[in-house]
């Protein structure tokens, strides 16, 4: 008899996750017995975060209201999806402008695919009319640059990825 | 009020609001008002926080920390830089008295909104407030003006100040060598207990006679300057009813106060800071007894609770401090101020009863009251979860009515319609607060919510 | 405002509000803020409303239906006998101009809180009201005062009311058989063609000739008595803003009546039911145009928008509804009411735009806005269902402020914060009118908003 | 034995899911024995009262506040509780105040255990001074007697249980 193949399994829980999600649901149960030594008990359940909800809500009401501008700008200036949460992000550590390179026309410090040391300048934030290095928290490999010379970020800002 | 609100001149294109809660909302909600972008800087704690989805703009300028961030001048000066911000708003608490935050932005050619550095500077340190105050035509606390040698030098400035007296030891603290006299036969005997006792406890026996306020009231008045040498008072507003120094109740006017005291103290007032030039809000601060006003100090900003002279004159303050930080002139004078019927404010804390302690936490369902004279400065919402790292002041309930009696009834009508679900609050502590009789009346001073606390709960 | 709100005498004990959804609330407000009991009366469809929470005790009268509920006469009445109500509060619409409910309640010793069946009765009918108004010497259209036999007749009528004027058919409606004249000459050919088409349309020639206003605005005129003879005005609305002669934006003082205009008409109007002993709040609404007011209807109730004028003068309307339905004095004289500042008011209708079309359903989210000089009258909260069995008016916004452009703006601003979502409402309407320049210089009459609408939406 | 495939039970699932949202479910549980070893157990969940939640908490808000009171004295005026919702109930078509008897020291119309015929009085109503008989809406027998003799009620509240 064929067992179910670990990846066909995570296919199908996928395609569980994803109908919890799309249906607005919290909690989804399957047993499967496939056959006498084969069954699957998969468990979905989504917090429904009532609150998040709520929470969540006035973002969305006006379309043209200040709200939205003020997330939407938030989001422009910190790009804090994605990049952020990787285990690899370099965040900034103050408020500033970001500087790719030593002075305007020269090489960047770092570009993607660059191998860099623990401690070295990996690019430098502009504020109070200070030049501030940022050092490699580790080394590695350079594997994306998040932001852009002479770009504002804000604290906590993802800034580039090192591997 | 009759002038017109409209200004031709150029006011800031965009203002950076250097505070979180209820205070930044109410400084957007100005600068909405006046077609002023707003910039929010926000710490990651309040990534979510009302304030920042209010305003235009929004920057992360450290983490929860307060140190770190919202009193991190650097990162605010930088957060101006990178929006453009031109002038800083620094609400009340965190660097609205900070000199050298006021400073530093001018040093950046940003406008603080407040007084100059000087001021604040002057104002922060309470030997030199109580002496500007003084050279100034303010009342001060009269006393001996230093050390008092002997017994009959000691009864001389008591007769010329008037009894009761205080004798304080000059090197004390902590009510050591404390001594009341209520008359010359009581001086004799509680000026040499003071003075063995400041003895004993600090090996100096020299003491300072002060007069002595037995039921003082907290009375404060509200004073406007335009930097030019003009300045109005707006009255004043009574905060007596304090918890550990808390202010947790405020009305104007205050019941206490006559017209008569009312213009005559306010004037002093308003010529003081229009002597020196003063720009911007600040509150002068006084001990109140028998008709008596005695200074404590001067804060150079806004008041958590300058709502209540907003809703008897009908201003709007932080508009007015925009304009005078911008270079226009005060929108009223002295004689358009005219008093409208009566404001309470009630502090709303993410507190437990009866011992205050700090409750953050998941606002689950949150409920303003409405309908006629009720204003709710607030940065709630369903959903909020008001973080643990700052002060538990959450919500200011101001209600308006006619005179004092409609205002009670009104504020106990809204405090019933507050719903605020998930978290304790102060709010059962005003709905006590109003079924006293004492309350009613208006009969309280600084100690009468200590003591009532005590009664109640056994704690002060 | 400076009289005292205190009143010794009794008042009643307990008040049932003979209606739902935010004026239900209104009401329920002033009675706790006055120390009375109220009483909600619900359908079955408004078991969750607000107003049946909110009041200290509740009465289920009927279905869904409001003809089997609010507007049933019998249920009510039993509802006060077991719950002991002495007096009934109808707000607006279902029973509030309903004589034959005035005189039932009166019949058993209840007190309707509004003016005598015989009032009611007079203004409830077009013809007798316009006739009462005349009598007391308030202006009404002039015109012809009946038919009008032949063009001689015509030219001196004209001559005597001035032109333009409009002829009409009187047997007529539908604007058949109408023509307007702006001199003599368009007078003969109008008269003529009027009397011909009414011939061919109704079978009768007969023609009447009024004023023709072209662009009145809807001006109307708070009054209030004593129901002893004394009575005041509280100046004008202007609520010319309508879509079939619903109104949706109405402010007070009006852009367009000078204090001159203000106090003239006032007069009129206070001394018209001062004469009749008229007792608790009337509305005189009135067409105005060129420096003139025309009778149109008088509203014996309290009005949607009676919260403008609160806000102007200060006063609570219902509060002193009630006090003078108890016996008590009226609690201000003319002479108290002085405006302060300017106050719009936007009806926030759970209705999709642009058709309006009702939009009832659940509310996920009601955020109501805070802040200096706003008022927010709405029976929302988050998770109530709006039934579909009513009037989709589901809140007020009132904003006030120290003069038209700051009220302007704070509306603006307030229309930002306010959420209530997972239904349609008429939100997006007013931010578009606020970005209207003829809204922002007040230059609008009965007309320009459905012009509007047809222009951004081609439909009326 | 053709055994069912795990897209065939997402689709099943995906159609529970949808049949819970149409029909405004909270909960689906489905055990489905396609043979021997071959069964399917699935369990749908909405935690739906997100907003129930919400609407209900402003009556538990405060303990001493009016809307409790309001809340408590709707209750106490109309115990629509359990009865109401009996389908032997008969309700108040009006306002008013129930008489268990024709007048005061008469014997009351029914008592618990009475037989009724349709149309039988079994107690009054008055209302605006006028006594309203209620009359059985089927034969049967009394099986409760929800009000009291003097008691107020509202429209819709449940006066007696007849089966």
């Amino acid at each position: 008899m064929r067992k179910h193949s670990p990846e066909s399994d995570v296919a199908f829980i996928a395609a569980l996750a994803e109908l919890l999600n799309k249906n607005d649901l919290t909690e989804l149960s399957v047993k499967r017995d496939y056959g006498p030594d084969d069954s699957l008990d998969v468990r979905v359940v989504k917090q429904s975060n009532i609150v998040q909800m709520a929470a969540a809500a006035p973002v969305v009401q006006h379309q043209a209201a200040p709200m939205v501008a003020a997330a939407a700008s938030a989001a422009a200036q910190a790009p804090l999806e994605d990049p952020a949460q990787h285990p690899g992000a370099v965040t900034s550590p103050m408020v500033g402008t970001v500087y790719l390179s030593a002075e305007p026309g020269a090489a960047a410090f770092v570009s993607v695919g660059s191998t860099v040391t623990e401690g070295q300048t990996v690019l430098i934030i502009e504020a109070m009319k200070t030049m501030n290095h940022i050092h490699a928290p580790r080394a590695g490999t350079v594997k994306r640059i998040v932001v852009s010379d002479g770009q504002a970020v804000e604290y906590g800002a993802p800034l580039l990825i090192i591997e | 009020m009759s002038k017109s609100t409209k200004t031709s001149q150029p006011i800031f294109d965009k203002i950076l609001i250097a505070n979180r809660g209820e205070i930044a909302l109410r400084v957007i909600r100005a600068c909405r008002e006046m077609g002023i972008k707003s910039v929010a800087v926000h710490s990651t704690a309040d990534a979510d926080a009302m304030h920042v989805r209010m305003a235009d703009e929004s920057v992360c300028i450290g983490p929860a920390s307060s140190t770190l961030s919202y009193l991190n001048k650097a990162a605010i000066i930088s957060a101006c830089e990178i929006t453009g911000a031109q002038a800083v708003h620094p609400g009340y608490g965190f660097l609205s008295e900070n000199a050298a935050f006021a400073q530093a932005l001018q040093d950046h050619d940003i406008t603080f909104i407040g007084p100059t550095a000087e001021h604040i500077r002057i104002m922060g340190d309470k030997i030199t407030a109580k002496e500007t105050a003084k050279a100034l035509g303010i009342p001060v606390v009269p006393g001996s003006d230093g050390g008092v040698p002997d017994f009959e030098t000691a009864i001389g400035v008591a007769a010329a100040i008037g009894f009761p007296v205080i004798i304080k030891a000059t090197a004390g603290g902590g009510g050591r060598g404390m001594k009341v006299a209520k008359n010359a036969e009581e001086l004799e005997i509680a000026f040499r207990t003071a003075r063995s006792e400041s003895k004993a406890a600090f090996g100096n026996d020299e003491v300072y006679i002060e007069k002595y306020l037995q039921k003082p009231r907290h009375i404060e008045i509200q004073v406007f300057g335009d930097g030019k040498g003009k300045a109005v008072h707006l009255g004043e507003r009574d905060c007596s009813l304090q918890r550990r120094h808390q202010k947790v109740f405020e009305e104007a006017p205050g019941p206490s106060i006559t017209p008569t005291l009312r213009a005559k103290i306010g004037k002093i007032c308003a010529d003081a800071v229009a002597k020196i030039n003063y720009i911007g809000a600040g509150t002068i601060e006084f001990l109140y007894e028998d008709g008596e006003f005695f200074f404590i100090e001067m804060n150079t900003r806004l008041q958590v609770e300058h709502p209540v002279t907003e809703g008897i004159f009908g201003v709007d303050l932080v508009r007015e401090q925009i304009r005078v930080a911008s270079g226009l002139p005060l929108s009223f004078s002295q004689s358009d101020l005219e008093i409208n019927g009566h404001c309470i404010e009630v502090r709303i804390n993410a507190e437990r009863m009866p011992d205050f302690a700090p409750r953050p936490g998941l606002v689950k369902v949150f409920h303003a009251p409405g309908g006629l004279g009720v204003r709710m400065d607030s940065a709630l919402y369903g959903g909020y979860s008001i973080p643990p790292y700052y002060d538990s002041l959450i919500g200011k309930l101001i209600v308006h009515g006619r005179d004092r009696p409609e205002a009670l009834a009104r504020l106990k009508r809204a405090l019933g319609e507050l719903i605020i679900d998930g978290i304790e609050t102060t709010i059962p502590l005003f709905d006590a607060l109003l079924a006293e009789p004492d309350i009613q009346k208006g009969d309280y001073n600084i100690h009468w919510l200590e003591k009532w606390l005590e009664t109640q709960f056994g704690a002060g």
